[in-house]
């Protein structure tokens, strides 16, 4: 799929294109995201029993479905483009692709299945205040304590961090390694508090750590690579979901301008109003191709010799964020003093290009790991 | 009253404040005797509270107001408007009526031209104004209508006639706001202030003698409420607060600025706030970071640009110079100063753009700016007016074909609105 | 020839070159035979030098001439668009007198469609065409003539009509280049190479029988040029070779694939050169310089993002599934990489952006990158053309109001040629 | 002149246009660039001796007019606009300020009255190979030798080096700090050579130093704060170069689409086109704006506090060198297939427009150095 879809991938697709339309409309995201939830619970039974989207890519002896990063990119575009609310890309996408990096396998065996039926809810405590989801700035500290570990410090942007029933922390090990741990998310000196967030639908919450008992994931040396590739894959499943999102608004606006009258005509026959939508249409056509090529890359690993998955996750995660922002400023201002009101829909989507800018490292920041890891 | 100097002048106000300034009186009671003086407005004329003093003469007698910290007549908001369209167009009826409570305060004024139909095509209004048993009968939507929800007189722009030309068709209303007819809903924006109001009508009613100028004319009527509404919109873009000094007069003049300026208090960060970047950055730890560092110099060079931009227009027309282009472009380079300061604020914050309230680390002000620097390109004109304006007026480029002044009204192709 | 399989064509094929290719051939024997045989052109008709086979057929052929080495017929330039034109249009007399000599490639031509007064706007050709004793006689300008200089033919398109309207007084005309009325100029662009020329007519003379097309049908004719060219166009864009072997055939290949390739030495600077942008980098200095990265990031985004979204397009086509918008946007996205290279470039040259030829430590590639990437967004039809496209095909929105084609072309408004 | 230019200001600029427009229209630059020496002696002679170009900002004490650097500004502006090829910025704005700066009294009374004569042409060698104009990185050293010095070391880019019959050159003095120096240009012990110029009316060359004997100017403390105002003016007087080319480039574009037709009516009735016009105005403006700020402010240094010159003569040099490019690419554009030909003249201003962007360093480079300099 890395420049086509298969069938099989796109009726999938067209299958959850057709659910949430059904069950997450616009009028639906605005009523959930006024709950203190911030998601739907049977919404999200749904998606677990009957459409198995918290188990895509989990192995199949963990009680997932042993798909692809493809297929659960595909996902994320689906939930992108709806602007989806619920825990999908803090549980599915992030934690447990954590676990399944890092953890031996008693230990997958024990918190994978109950992520991939939706029964549990985990979320990834990674991401510090201020510096982010850089890992070389992670100042938690782990210590061993008996047989197990003690977990201090500050976390914070922990995407679905309040809905979650289990945690898996990153924390520096003694030796200066990086460790990921799990805890349950109602440990004792593990305190944590919802943040406003400013896309009322991406969830976040900081945590405090104050010698909270965990269980370390793997080995010492397991954290680090995990960390690596958890966070390549969920910059793919990012960029995946920016460019949903960034397709929805560039239809959405085209739509707008196509049924506007304005000096007696129509308003996208102002050639001003179709050179922006063909540069729209331009831009996330390009980003489109990154977010695919990526996410085929992290199915089959290495085969792009120049450009190994954490460059092309990193391209993809810059140029699909720079896209998303670029297109919700022109739908906003295509849609003209309208599209600055809160109850047009255009908005929503802003806020979520807005913070999609941030979430997991800036495009300038994603542009230097990109050459960091390029091979030439 | 033609023969005086500056200092004559000077020492004629100074005289008079000395003799009847004072801070604890009220401010009604204060503007009454301003307005009866002709101290208040002294370029209007002598029978409409003025002195009939040349235009040239006001800043003088506004530096001795400020000597003494007196405060003037009421000047904020769209009343201003209203009362320079009534004093070109208006009746002796309505100046009788209207321009001493605009003076005084004590009634307030809304405009009400855009639709949600016709966007910046503002001589698009179908809003209908129908001649029933001698009254005008109103009914439509109007939109973008600052403090209507406050308001007690709208300036209101109709159609009378649907077979003229689309700018002919148009007639001017002085309209009260306080009747069953007129319903007010406020407008919530994306950065959750709602500084706009939307105003419905059915039936509401306008007495035959508050129409204003001929009918038929109201699109020149506009045009007058227009003018006025472009030079004061510099002022509008800084927010403005009372003195703070004590004094019942002062109390009461704070109360009033703060109504006027409530849809504008996010104004500020509109604009991007170019003043912030350092700080922040120095704040955020970032400011070491040469990827953002570019981007803070970028946003500094348009802001400064656009400032000393302005300052050259403003220079040129104090020296009586020809205005530059420098004039009309402020607009347009205020979205791209917006736009680059927005982006540098993203890159600045970080994690921390994804915050709001008081957890963005600046109680909010950084996320204000990200979700109201799109405002800046549209409102008053959007960017794409004001490449129309500048490339047409400036440049001298060919007028676009227009397929919507050559019939009547009523066969131009127009949106429904639902 | 309907009933057989791809393993019969493949020995087929394979059979008659092992008994006939040889090397050290002449390249227009050679060619001569592969006419004769059908090979040369196997989809081409029986009766026109080839074997009829269906097109997805070539590709198997051409396998089997790949294994071998052995030469094809000539293919290169504007002939294959005359071929196609020729084909599709001609008459007998047409196709017996120039397919031959443009497979064995001893007879080259040129396209003479564009013209100074009209740019992108093809249809609104003024140079003449007027029948006068049985003879066209033509006069005019072209510009942009690839090749032109040393072309024995022309494809024509030309004024016959001046009171029909625009696309319908267009005729189409196969022009001997080597005649008296005939001059051509090299056109020097800025970056010092001569890819284009121009034509002058003066009292140039078709013969009646080698106008091409019905009268007045001239503009349907260019039509089918004009996909063929679109088509060919990805080809053109990489600069090709011949083959490093020895034989005397490869020899003559060389130097007919150096003449043909002569106006497209540039192209791959045109492009701005993504590849070597790290190692410039990394030899200039520059690489761990964070500013340049960030543009050298970017250059390398747009590269990578642009060729993918063209493979994806190409790999839907093969699918036999609809062609997405990526297949339009290729030509656009082009513009946007030249430009980000161009950038990243100059930034990493730094002072050496200054310098040309032996001087700018590359042996002036990059001098040539940074003054021929405008030309990208220009040749081969504009951005602003390319946007026009994909906003009404792609995006069905409404088309300009046309104001040249709705009344005789005498009456259009157009430059002045001087 | 912050805001706006005198009156005596205004007639300077007028009689210059004219001067320029009659003795070096584009037909003459077009000649003058294939000539070796790259300028018109007698439009040298003229220069100097009818306008006193030459002498501009150079002190009456030393033969000078004693303007400001504004209305050297203004001269470069003009000469940027006519793309006047000429030694004025490598003799005039470059050595002849590095002299001002440095050099003692004596100095430059022997100096300064044959350069604002017009009779002697000077040439600031400062750059070196690659790494351009960045003081920190000068290589070329001077040693002491007697009464005087000998400099060792390859400079580049010299403006005007060629043409010059004295040479002004920076080197690494044996304590570490900056020293300018003066030498004839035929010294011994320094060879020249022209390098191939992308801009033909832009003369560049490379000189090596071999131990060529020559004089320190001023006291061994005073070659570093005269490089940087050197450089200051320099940056400040090449921003007005380019905004004075940048509109002539718009001028030309406008006037183009404006007598063109294309599909029955004029390309300027093309929306597209207008807006582009728009936008070139509004970036040649703040461009103007900037470069006219930082001149003013060389001429009452210390007025600004929070912009010093230095903060303000980078953001006019980046700002105008980004918009100087950018208004190239449009008028080529806007001139289609013939805009790319070399007997257009846009060609020549684009040309002149690319190596703007790298002299005396890039925009990133004074973004860099701006906010160095800003105090805030």
């Amino acid at each position: 799929m890395k420049f086509n879809f298969s069938e099989e991938q796109t009726d999938f697709r067209n299958m959850l294109r057709r659910f949430l339309q059904d069950r997450s409309p616009t009028s639906e995201v605005r009523r959930i995201m006024e709950t203190e939830a911030g998601y739907d619970p049977e919404v999200w039974r749904m998606m677990a029993e009957d459409l198995g989207l918290t188990a895509i890519h989990i192995p199949e002896a963990y009680g997932g479905a042993g798909f692809g990063v493809s297929e659960l990119a595909i996902a994320a575009e689906e939930a992108g483009r709806a602007l989806l609310p619920s825990p999908f890309f803090g549980s599915t996408v992030m934690a447990a692709t954590a676990i399944a990096e890092a953890g031996d396998d008693a230990q997958k065996q024990a918190l994978l299945p109950g992520i991939s039926s939706g029964g549990t809810i985990a979320a990834l405590a990674a991401a510090e205040p201020g510096t982010g989801w850089n890992a070389d700035a992670f100042a938690a500290t782990a210590r061993p304590d008996g047989d197990g570990w003690r977990l201090t410090g500050r976390k914070s942007y922990v995407l679905d961090g309040m809905a979650a029933d289990l945690v898996v922390a990153a924390a520096r090990l003694p030796e200066g390694g990086l460790g990921l741990f799990s805890l349950p998310a109602d440990s004792a000196g593990l305190t944590r508090e919802p943040l406003q967030s400013m896309d009322p639908t991406r969830r976040l919450a900081k945590m405090d750590f104050d010698g909270a008992e965990a269980e370390l994931l793997g080995g010492q040396d397991a954290g680090g690579p995990a960390w690596a590739r958890t966070l390549d894959i969920a910059a793919v499943c990012l960029a995946g979901e920016m460019v949903g999102g960034a397709e929805r608004l560039r239809e959405d606006a085209l739509e707008y301008v196509s049924m506007r009258m304005q000096f007696g005509r129509s308003i996208a026959s102002f050639q001003v109003t179709k050179h922006k939508a063909a540069d729209m249409l331009l831009d996330v056509e390009l980003a489109k191709a990154a977010a695919y090529y990526a996410a085929a890359a992290a199915d089959d690993d290495g085969e792009d010799e120049e450009q190994p998955l954490s460059a092309l996750a990193s391209l993809a995660k810059a140029t699909a964020s720079d896209t998303y922002m670029q297109t919700a400023i022109h739908a906003v201002q295509m849609h003209g003093g309208i599209g600055f009101t809160h109850d047009n829909d255009t908005q929503l989507w802003f806020k979520r290009a807005k913070s999609s800018e941030a979430f997991l490292g800036t495009a300038a920041d994603h542009r230097e790991r990109m050459l960091q890891h390029w091979n030439a | 009253m033609t023969d005086f100097t500056e200092d004559d002048i000077r020492a004629e106000v100074r005289d008079w404040l000395t003799t009847n300034w004072d801070p604890d009186r009220g401010l009604v009671e204060w503007r009454n005797m301003l307005i009866d003086s002709g101290w208040g407005v002294p370029h209007w004329p002598e029978e409409w509270h003025g002195r009939g003093l040349p235009v040239g003469m006001t800043p003088v007698v506004e530096e001795e107001f400020d000597k003494l910290g007196a405060v003037g007549v009421a000047k904020m908001g769209i009343r201003t408007l209203a009362a320079a369209t009534i004093l070109e167009h208006g009746t002796d009826l309505h100046k009788q009526r209207f321009l001493r409570g605009i003076l005084t305060g004590e009634e307030t004024w809304c405009q009400l031209f855009s639709e949600p139909g016709s966007g910046s095509d503002l001589a698009g209004a179908v809003t209908r104004a129908d001649l029933r048993d001698g009254k005008w009968i109103i009914n439509g939507q109007k939109v973008w209508n600052t403090s209507a929800h406050h308001a007690d007189f709208g300036l209101l722009l109709a159609r009378t006639d649907w077979d003229a030309v689309k700018h002919q068709g148009l007639s001017y209303f002085l309209l009260d706001m306080r009747q069953p007819g007129v319903e007010v809903h406020q407008l919530k924006q994306m950065n959750g202030h709602a500084s706009f109001n939307q105003v419905f009508f059915t039936d509401a009613v306008v007495e035959a003698e508050y129409q204003i100028g001929g009918l038929g004319e109201g699109w020149k009527v506009a045009t007058t409420t227009l003018m006025h509404e472009r030079r004061g919109a510099d002022g509008v873009r800084r927010y403005a607060t009372g003195s703070d000094r004590p004094g019942r007069i002062y109390e009461e003049e704070r109360a009033e600025v703060a109504t006027v300026m409530a849809p504008y208090v996010w104004y500020p960060q509109r604009t991007g706030r170019a003043d912030m970047l350092i700080e922040r950055a120095k704040e955020a730890g970032r400011w070491e970071d040469p990827a953002v560092r570019q981007e803070i110099a970028k946003a500094l060079t348009l802001a400064r640009t656009a400032e000393w931009t302005a300052r050259r227009a403003r220079e040129a027309q104090q020296m009586g110079r020809p205005q530059g282009p420098e004039g009309s472009i402020g607009k347009l380079a205020a979205s791209i100063v917006a736009r680059a300061c927005a982006k540098a604020h993203t890159m600045i914050a970080g994690p921390d753009a994804m915050l709001t309230g008081d957890d963005d680390g600046t109680g909010g002000v950084v996320a204000e700016i990200l979700v109201s620097t799109p405002a800046i390109s549209i409102a008053g004109g959007t960017d794409e007016i004001q490449r129309n304006i500048i490339s047409e007026r400036i440049l001298s480029m060919p007028k676009e074909v227009r397929h919507d002044t050559d019939r009547p009204f009523r066969d131009v192709p127009r949106n429904q609105v639902g």
